[in-house]
């Protein structure tokens, strides 16, 4: 049985090797199909695909630092009911997290699904990934990668990583089944791979790895990878928290949304089958909004928006993984992910909680304690 | 009011001052005194260690010999131990009928019986109950204003009968001493042990306990006592345990009725303060101004 | 029942005939060890085992533990305990009634006490009355002790000075009158 | 009105008879509930926490069915059920004829406050010019003369304390309402005689009562007095015991020759307190004891004043009593002596503790020291006060003060930035209950609390200011001396002031305590047929404790009820016509009080009237001047009759009264209560709260408008019932199992018993006697012989339950049979009475000789006869064998008396037979306490040890040596027994696998676990599933059978109703929003939501559901919904908030 395992890089090309090793796992490993993100049009934005085919990884790419949909979601779908075999997804860390958290809200099942988790050097935003491809069709995911995990994710022509993988403090999926890890690793001779879990370690059996020991430079290139993200997180927090300081700060903030929800569709926690936006709870009759505006003489229209976005803090917050998938998907660019980051992690803290931590953690609010926020009820329980 | 006088052994000897007060103040509360024909020591503590039976007949040998006079009047015991030990009698018997009846045998060598009814009181329950303030206040020729008294009660005329006041935190001498005009020294250790006989036979143990009662008496201007025994113990040891403690403690110690009677203004042949053994110079000097003399 | 000291004479309770100790234990059997007896002992500093301890030894009827300590010599008969047990148990009773077993079958150590009360008895039995020049005199010379004695001195002449201590014999007539009486209860006690 | 089949009267309102009296109401019998305090609750008032999990939950005693019938509020504030009579300040004066048919007479004593006109503004007490130290605070604080007694409750009146009124008027003249009528006519009316032969005595009281608005007469001596009885009339008389000529106890003869009416007091020095007693026997009433207490005597005359004012008297007739009249803390005074209570401020009672402790305390909870507000960080808790003390006639333990104060002292832990250093003073720690030793373990090992076991005997000034200063010997011998902040006194019980009186009264035994005595194998049944008690006025028990015998009074209450009606009580639940308006338009008819002219002056009630109309918001309004008179409430009756509106909203005063009257107007406007509502309009308008007229306008405008928004979006769909199967299932057929059974059956309910073993009876078979004597056997003997003669009964021997579905009210459940057949069957409610057993020994050699027993064992042998006590010698007993430490870390609560009874035993065959008993903490709470005393007497020896020292057993040549260290002599004593006895404690049956089949959960000790440990003792979280005897803990048999009744109390209030109704606010799932997070199922506390696999949804037990809101509060979909607290509605009604018409 292998833990950790050293994987040969052919041509000094991962994203080939990886391609390689997923035809493997349908063919040595028992694997009904694999997840991973593969370019449909060439040269475009990879997406999520499902393959049962070896043959048909060609255009695999998972290390593409693209991130146009947290698949979260998908692999939820994909794991709500037994499927009779068993899939294996190339997630993000915060993919995997999402999914985890999924899993405790019963949408999705830990069983049929064996997690890969690549670590993650960050991806661009939607917009900047196609102006990344395209000023300069030549750039490839390798270059991007080479880079990115010796610190360097900025490019000359002033493209950058997302803020979200900016203040990412999660790097290496530590709860995937698998870890194909990278950094601290030459990615142009060898990937590490270890296992998270004994179903990864299994699978490494069965793909015949042998037993090595971890990377020498691995620890510390996590360590100062962590320590310059949560340095950008904590800026990110300050200046978040003094924008949204009071009521009238935060509808500044929110100003240009025109409810259009996108952020909720992109969001991998949000699991609702029907938003309660959309029924007609919000549904008001037309003397209300009158009177509304009359209390004080002006009402944003469409209404309800701070309700809105206050609505899903409270409702997901306590989920959020800070994936970015809201800001990447927000039409007027309002920065959603830096708020929901902010209250997230006051609120995570203030149940002792990590969102996609582990599935065994109870979700805050599902565990009724007698004792809790007495800084809240003065100490009088 | 009559009653049978009991003085016992010490009131003849070491406490003839508290006799004499005794009745000088009962005389002049108007009751009479009626002494009891060859009484004999009540066994004191004694008696009890070396047959239980003998501190039994002892004591009852006086109560026999006060009912033979046919007249049915209360005991007054100014001595505590005294006081207990007849008082202790009565209770026994009570308790086992066969007793009596032994306790008879024995007297029937001196021809006596004794009879349960005679009831026996303390001083300090006669003093307080059986006159009121008034009568006290008619009585007291000058007052006793600014002198603070430290009621010290002892143990064994509140301890174990609780006949005329609460045995742990007893009271029965504050109406007294304010009616004279005088203020109550307020302590706790009015009703703690003095030690008792243990001077004689463990006396360092009995000179801890005598220190921490002068210790919390400190402010006042004397104590008074209800006991020989207790007046003994608290006058005697003054300088000794001063020393040993390296405080001053010297107070003035005085019996009940010396106290009263100085209100009263009985002279001094019947109050003898002059046998007292702790008297300081402080307390006769106030007690001069009110005197004038 | 014995203790890991195999000297021990002592028996359990009930199995003896009627025996002095025995009936104390009876009469202090309700015992539960509070305690309350120990606290409220001004003299307990004093004692070489806490009335405490004392009872406990007479429960379990260890009669040569007991009698080696002093504990009961240093009652000074203050009744707190008596008082203050919250089974009501007669305590100072029965510190009197270990006095007497310790005069009565000679087990003690320091003879002080015993001595000082047989000289005031014989004291009783002579006169009627108690004489306290007499008993003192002849209490500190029974004892030996010009030690003891000497620590009395002052007193003695301060009471001498106040003419308290008067050379007068007490007023009971006849001499040696309570010698009948002496004499019956001696009588009716080794009856019984 | 429905109408009532029987009714009970229960004396007490404290938890027991709340208890009682919600579970009769539960059953639909009508309850009269007394209490002669102006307040319910008795001691909880003052407590706010309560161990083991120290808070408080008393709410969850509130029904769980028919939720609507009652409050729905904090029971500590008050209590409201439509099938209850709450009547305070009211006693019991006399109780005639027989069980099933008694007449009882109440005494109600007037407040000078009127509480039907009260509203509680508290205008009164700001201009009483009077302060005294107040009750509700144990005195720490101080109240006016005109003051709430409980200042929490709801409604809350305000009451005169007579006693320390002045009678200045000031609180007449500035009533709103006209409530305070101070009667100083009547006072002066009532005249005194005082008769004493001192000037200065007459003279001072003379002066007292004067200025306490009494007339005074004196007289100097005996004859005088004698004299001015014969001319005039008088109320009281006030009599020295001692005077020249004529003696005060010759008076009092001549009084009640000539007035035998006249109320006589003695009054008395400490000398003559004999003669005074002596006089009490010959009518006096009282006495008082000289010098005299101002405060007290005052308050006696006052109370003598108020016995004879012309009381009125009510006549009512019921069919049961229970007496709960409670307990009274042990008086600190008596100790005061040595514990410095009183004079001491920093000494506290327990009482006065948890005020110290309580948010609504002194100090809002600040842990302060009485004296000078100083943090205390050292406290010291003394155990026993006033219990397990001879001298006090307290030959019993109290029960509870050991827990009580382990509470206190983890409670203190958290305060003052967790500094405390808290050290307990103890005999023996009894922790007896369920789970009881953890929690002291858990004190003394997680939170520090110190444990010395030594009795304090006084407490005295410390060196530095206010500190204290303790004397105690500890268990080496040692005298200590340690100085602390604050000493807290663990006072026990007493039989409560008036016990006699109430006894007689009532025609019960009391037992040589004071306490009410119960018969044999009962915690309930007194010596007076259909009288029961229950809580502490039988000796006082903690909560849960408490609840258990107060559930077994009502239910023999609820057995002679219904063997005298006939049949049981049936809930009928209301179904009167209403009208379907879901499909109308919402139409609010608006009725308004104006209190008078009040909240016309105050906020110009019309104008806000007619801007509610003007904004269409009300579409009829009905004014009335004071809709608390019955003329003005039959009006608006009337007009809601034929009102076209479809909702009623009532703007008044006090909306908790509203309760009842609303089910009334409901009925006769054929409207849906949810359909109304009331809202409170008065209390903005309270003098003293400084608003302009502007802002109390606006106060109440938004009040009603809030009101109204709510009204208008209330679902007027009415809940859909569900069908009860009216059969129980018990299993276990030990004594509660079948005490259960019958008790069900008795009341004319089908039971089907099952027991897994071959016969019935269970641990019942093996016991020779209780320590009180009697014979278990015959008692196993009486309750067969029923068992087989019953009807409703089906016994199933050697069966097991397999499989249960289903929910509250409908079960099904399969049988397994010896021969592997299944039974399948249908019952409304399940109890489980699964049974213990005496633990096996593991250790002391159990096994090597056959002279090592255990208790059980020894009264085998002498049930059979083959033991000869005349032969033993030496008898050794070791307690607490494989228990009271980990692995089996609980008290099994039998084991002490259980050596107790067999030393007395052993004993009393052979007094020479040497008993040893070794123990670690006597576990003897209560009256049972008394055989502990009495097994010292008998010479049983007692040798304590610790779990460092535990005793050494051999096995040598087959003789047994037995060592242990006597921990006060602090050497080792060694024991040569003939036999030895070894006490191990009970262990639960083997029912895991009933666990699983009805959903339950099961401790770390095995032990089933109830819902609540203190609140619900015999329920389940499982609805419709109950708990009794062994299986949920050690207990006696007697304490058994009262668990089992209060079990079937517990199941009889779901098996009297044909249906199970549904509470108005309920949860419901809008499936369409539904994602199946299950999120909702783990919140819910009651258990009332599944995931039905099957259609692959959610599904709500809404009998079960208890409408808490838990469920919509966790699921972030809406799709959790609590009728009646709707998105839309909420969202209106805060709007309404925060906006006004107009405004």
């Amino acid at each position: 049985m292998a833990k950790r395992a050293m994987m040969e890089v052919v041509d000094q090309d991962p994203v080939a090797s990886l391609r390689i090793l997923f035809g493997r796992l349908l063919e040595d490993a028992e694997i009904g199909a694999v997840l991973v993100a593969q370019h449909l049009n060439k040269g475009g934005v990879p997406m999520p695909a499902l393959v049962t085919d070896p043959e048909r990884f060609e255009y695999a790419d998972p290390l593409a630092p693209a991130f146009p949909i947290n698949a979260a979601k998908i692999v939820s779908r994909l794991s709500r009911r037994p499927a009779g075999e068993t899939v294996a997804a190339v997630l993000r860390p915060c993919e995997i997290r999402a999914f985890i958290e999924l899993v405790k809200l019963k949408q999705g099942n830990m069983h049929d699904v064996l997690l890969l988790g690549i670590d993650c050097p960050g991806a661009f935003g939607n917009t900047d990934y196609a102006r990344y491809v395209e000023g300069n069709g030549s750039r490839s995911s390798v270059d991007f990668l080479t880079a990115a995990i010796r610190g360097k994710t900025s490019t000359e022509d002033g493209l950058d990583i997302s803020p979200a993988c900016k203040a990412c403090e999660h790097p290496v999926p530590e709860n995937a089944d698998v870890i194909i890890g990278m950094l601290g690793v030459d990615v142009k001779s060898s990937l590490f791979l270890y296992a998270g879990t004994p179903r990864g370690e299994e699978l490494l059996s069965k793909l015949n790895f042998s037993e090595i020991r971890e990377p020498e430079d691995r620890r510390s290139a996590v360590v100062e990878l962590l320590e310059r993200r949560i340095a950008y997180r904590d800026r990110m927090f300050e200046k978040t928290t003094e924008a949204t300081a009071d009521l009238e700060k935060l509808t500044a903030y929110l100003a240009n949304c025109v409810n259009c929800y996108n952020c909720r569709v992109a969001c991998p926690v949000c699991y609702c089958k029907e938003c309660v936006f959309l029924t007609d709870v919000f549904d008001h009759e037309p003397a209300q909004y009158l009177r509304w505006a009359r209390r004080k003489g002006i009402l944003k229209m469409p209404s309800d928006t701070i309700f809105y976005h206050l609505t899903r803090l409270a409702h997901m917050s306590t989920a959020c993984v800070g994936c970015g998938q809201c800001s990447n998907a927000c039409p007027n660019n309002i920065p959603v992910m830096e708020l929901f980051r902010t209250i997230a992690a006051c609120t995570q803290r203030a149940f002792g909680y990590e969102a996609g931590r582990s599935a065994d953690d109870e979700p805050p609010l599902s565990a009724f304690r007698e004792r809790e926020f007495s800084e809240v009820t003065g100490g009088k329980d | 009011m009559k009653y049978f006088y009991y003085s016992g052994c010490s009131l003849e000897g070491t406490a003839a001052e508290y006799d004499t007060s005794t009745r000088a103040v009962l005389r002049e509360l108007g009751a009479e005194l009626m002494e009891i024909e060859d009484w004999s020591c009540c066994g004191a503590s004694a008696a009890e260690s070396a047959s239980y039976l003998l501190s039994m007949v002892l004591p009852a040998r006086n109560i026999a010999l006060a009912s033979r006079t046919g007249i049915e009047a209360d005991f007054v015991v100014p001595c505590s131990a005294c006081y207990l030990n007849l008082r202790r009698v009565g209770d026994h018997v009570h308790r086992d009928e066969a007793l009596a009846q032994r306790i008879n045998e024995v007297l029937s060598e001196e021809g006596l019986t004794y009879q349960k009814g005679l009831k026996t009181r303390h001083l300090l329950d006669v003093l307080a109950n059986d006159f009121s303030c008034e009568d006290l206040d008619e009585r007291s020729r000058r007052k006793l204003s600014g002198f603070k008294v430290a009621p010290y009660y002892g143990c064994q005329c509140l301890r174990p009968y609780r006949d005329f006041d609460d045995p742990q935190q007893p009271a029965s001498m504050d109406p007294l001493i304010e009616a004279l005009g005088a203020q109550v020294h307020p302590w706790s250790a009015g009703a703690r042990c003095c030690g008792a006989g243990l001077m004689t036979t463990k006396k360092n143990v009995a000179l801890r306990l005598v220190g921490d009662i002068l210790s919390a008496a400190r402010g006042a201007d004397c104590i008074v006592t209800v006991c020989p025994m207790c007046q003994m113990n608290l006058e005697s040891f003054q300088s000794k345990i001063s020393r040993e403690r390296g405080e001053k403690l010297d107070i003035s110690i005085l019996y009940l009725p010396q106290l009263l009677g100085l209100a009263f203004g009985i002279r001094d042949r019947e109050l003898n303060l002059h046998m007292n053994l702790a008297l300081t110079e402080p307390f006769l000097h106030k007690l001069r101004t009110i005197t004038g003399c | 029942m014995s203790t890991n000291e195999p000297n021990t004479n002592a028996s359990p309770p009930g199995t003896r005939g009627a025996d002095a100790m025995q009936t104390l234990a009876g009469r202090l059997s309700a015992c539960m060890q509070c305690g309350t007896c120990t606290g409220s002992c001004a003299n307990s500093e004093s004692m070489d085992i806490t009335p405490r301890h004392l009872w406990r030894l007479v429960q379990l009827g260890l009669k040569d533990c007991i009698f080696d300590s002093a504990t009961f010599w240093i009652c000074s008969s203050c009744y707190y305990c008596t008082l203050r047990c919250p089974r009501g148990l007669p305590l100072t009773d029965a510190m009197g009634e270990l006095k007497r077993i310790a005069v009565a079958e000679g087990l003690f150590r320091d003879r002080t006490s015993p001595l000082f009360y047989r000289t005031f008895l014989d004291t009783v039995r002579r006169y009627g009355r108690v004489r306290e020049m007499e008993v003192m005199a002849r209490y500190f010379l029974a004892l030996r002790s010009p030690a003891v004695s000497a620590g009395f001195t002052p007193l003695g002449i301060k009471l001498l000075m106040k003419g308290k201590i008067k050379p007068r014999i007490p007023g009971m007539s006849g001499r040696g009158k309570l010698g009948p009486i002496y004499d019956k209860v001696r009588e009716m006690e080794a009856r019984s | 009105m429905k109408e009532k089949i029987g009714s009970a009267l229960i004396v007490g309102a404290g938890i027991s008879g709340i208890r009682s009296a919600l579970d009769l109401a539960e059953m639909n019998y009508h309850v009269i509930l007394i209490d002669r305090a102006p307040h319910i609750g008795g001691t909880l008032r003052q407590l706010d926490r309560q161990f083991p999990d120290d808070h408080c939950g008393m709410c969850k005693m509130l029904p769980l069915v028919d939720r609507d019938a009652a409050s729905q509020y904090c029971l500590r504030k008050g209590l409201f059920h439509e099938n209850i009579d709450i009547m305070l300040s009211t006693d019991l004066v006399s109780l005639e004829g027989e069980p099933g048919r008694f007449q009882a007479t109440l005494r109600f004593k007037p407040s000078l406050v009127d509480p039907g006109r009260c509203m509680g503004c508290g205008e009164c007490a700001r201009v009483c010019p009077v302060e005294i130290p107040d009750e509700f605070n144990a005195g720490l604080t101080l109240r006016k003369a005109v003051y709430l007694p409980v200042p929490h409750n709801i409604p809350n009146h305000y009451v005169v304390d007579e006693a320390a009124c002045i009678r200045c008027g000031e609180c007449q003249k500035v009533c709103p309402t006209e409530a305070i009528d101070l009667k100083l006519e009547s006072r002066r009316a009532f005249r005194i005689l005082v008769v004493d032969d001192e000037l200065v005595v007459r003279d001072s009281i003379k002066e007292w009562l004067e200025d306490e608005g009494f007339s005074v007469d004196m007289a100097e001596s005996g004859v005088e007095a004698v004299e001015k009885l014969g001319k005039r009339e008088y109320g009281l008389m006030l009599l020295d015991v001692k005077m020249p000529g004529m003696d005060g106890v010759q008076v009092l003869k001549a009084a009640r020759d000539m007035r035998p009416e006249l109320p006589v007091m003695m009054m008395t020095a400490y000398a003559t307190v004999e003669t005074a007693v002596e006089a009490i026997k010959m009518g006096a009433r009282d006495y008082l004891m000289k010098p005299f207490d101002i405060e007290k005597l005052v308050s006696i005359v006052v109370q003598y004043y108020q016995d004879t004012e012309s009381i009125p008297e009510r006549r009512v007739d019921v069919g049961a009593v229970i007496l709960a009249a409670g307990f009274e803390s042990s008086d600190a005074g008596l100790v005061k002596d040595t514990y410095g209570y009183g004079q001491l401020p920093n000494v506290v009672t327990s009482i006065e503790f948890e005020r110290l402790l309580s948010g609504t305390g002194p100090s809002q909870g600040k842990l302060l020291r009485p004296a000078d507000g100083r943090p205390a960080e050292k406290i010291a808790w003394l155990q026993c006060v006033g219990s397990r003390n001879l001298h006090l006639n307290a030959d019993y333990c109290s029960s509870i003060c050991c827990m009580y104060s382990i509470k206190e002292a983890l409670l203190a832990k958290k305060h003052n930035g967790g500094n405390v250093d808290a050290s307990i003073f103890y005999m023996d720690m009894r922790t007896f209950g369920k789970d009881f030793q953890r929690y002291r373990d858990r004190a003394q090992q997680e939170h520090g609390v110190k444990f010395i076991r030594s009795r304090v005997h006084s407490v005295e000034p410390g060196a530095s200011n206010g500190s204290l200063s303790i004397v105690y010997s500890d268990p080496a011998g040692t005298v200590c001396q340690e100085e602390f902040d604050m000493v807290v006194l663990a006072t026990g019980q007493k039989a409560p002031r008036g016990t006699s009186a109430l006894a007689e009264v009532a025609g019960v035994e009391l037992n040589p305590w004071g306490f009410c005595r119960v018969s044999d194998f009962s915690l309930t049944r007194t010596s007076r047929d259909g009288v029961f008690v229950s809580g502490s006025f039988s000796g006082l028990r903690d909560v849960s404790e408490s609840l258990i015998q107060a559930g077994s009074a009502s239910l023999c209450a609820s057995a002679l009820l219904h063997s005298k009606g006939g049949e049981l009580a049936e809930v009928a639940h209301e179904r009167y016509p209403v009208r379907e308006v879901s499909r109308e338009m919402p139409l609010t008819a608006l009725a308004v009080c104006s209190c008078g002219e009040i909240l016309e002056r105050a906020a110009g009630l019309s104008g806000i009237v007619e801007t509610l109309q003007k904004a269409g918001l009300v579409s009829e309004v009905f004014r009335f001047d004071r809709l608390c008179t019955r003329s003005d409430w039959e009006d608006l009756r009337k007009k809601t009759e034929s009102t076209r509106c479809n909702r009623v909203l009532i703007g008044a005063c006090l909306p908790y009264v509203y309760g009842k009257k609303l089910k009334e107007l409901s009925r006769s406007a054929g409207l849906a209560t949810s359909l109304m509502d009331v809202v409170d309009i008065r209390t903005p308008a309270f003098p003293g709260l400084d608003g302009d007229k502007r802002s109390v306008s606006r106060h109440i405008l938004t009040a009603i408008e809030m009101a109204l928004a709510r009204l208008r979006g209330v679902d007027s769909l009415s809940p859909v019932h569900t069908e009860v199967i009216r059969k129980a299932l018990v299993v276990g057929g030990g004594i509660a199992g079948m005490t259960a059974a019958l008790a069900i059956a008795d009341h004319g309910f089908h039971v089907d018993l099952v027991e897994r073993s071959p016969q019935l009876g269970g641990n019942l078979r093996t016991l020779h006697r209780t320590i009180e004597g009697s014979s278990p056997r015959d008692l196993l003997e009486r309750t067969l012989s029923r068992i087989e003669k019953h009807p409703l009964l089906t016994v199933h021997m050697n069966a097991r339950v397999v499989h249960s579905q289903g929910r509250v009210g409908r079960f099904l459940t399969t049988l397994e049979k010896e021969d592997g057949r299944g039974e399948a069957i249908e019952h409304g409610v399940c109890i489980l009475a699964t049974g213990g057993k005496e633990a096996a020994p593991r250790s002391y050699c159990y096994g090597d000789s056959e002279a090592i027993v255990t208790q059980h064992e020894l009264e085998g042998m002498f049930r059979e006869g083959v033991l000869d006590p005349s032969r033993l010698g030496i008898v050794a007993m070791i307690q607490c064998v494989d228990s009271r430490e980990e692995g089996r870390n609980y008290c099994s609560r039998v084991c002490c008396v259980s050596a107790l009874k067999n030393a007395l035993y052993l004993k009393e065959r052979n007094p020479d037979t040497d008993v040893y008993i070794l123990y670690r903490d006597m576990m003897t709470y209560g009256f049972l306490e008394t055989y502990y005393t009495q097994a010292r007497r008998a010479g049983v020896i007692f040798i304590r040890y610790d779990l460092e020292d535990r005793p050494a057993v051999e096995v040598i040549d087959g003789r047994l040596k037995v060592s242990v260290l006597d921990t006060v002599l602090g050497r080792q004593i060694i024991l040569e027994p003939g036999l030895l006895v070894l006490s191990t404690g009970i262990v639960p049956a083997e029912h895991v696998r009933e666990a699983e089949v009805f959903g339950l959960s099961i401790n770390e000790d095995g032990f089933l676990m109830e819902a609540e440990s203190k609140w619900r003792p015999v329920d389940f979280m499982r609805q419709g599933v109950f708990l009794c005897g062994l299986a949920h803990s050690p207990r006696s048999i007697t304490e058994s059978i009262a668990m089992a009744e209060a079990a079937a109390q517990r199941a009889l209030g779901l098996l009297c109703r044909r249906e199970l109704p549904i509470g108005s606010t309920v949860a419901e799932v809008r499936q369409s929003l539904c994602s199946l997070c299950e999120r909702c199922i783990a919140a819910c506390p009651y258990g009332a939501r599944w995931r039905n696999e099957e259609e692959d949804r959610i599904e709500v037990d809404q009998p079960a559901c208890q409408g808490c809101g838990s469920c919509a509060a966790v699921c972030p979909n809406g799709a959790s919904v609590i009728l009646g607290f709707r998105d839309q509605q909420i969202l209106a009604v805060i709007d309404a908030a925060l906006e006004q018409v107009g405004g």
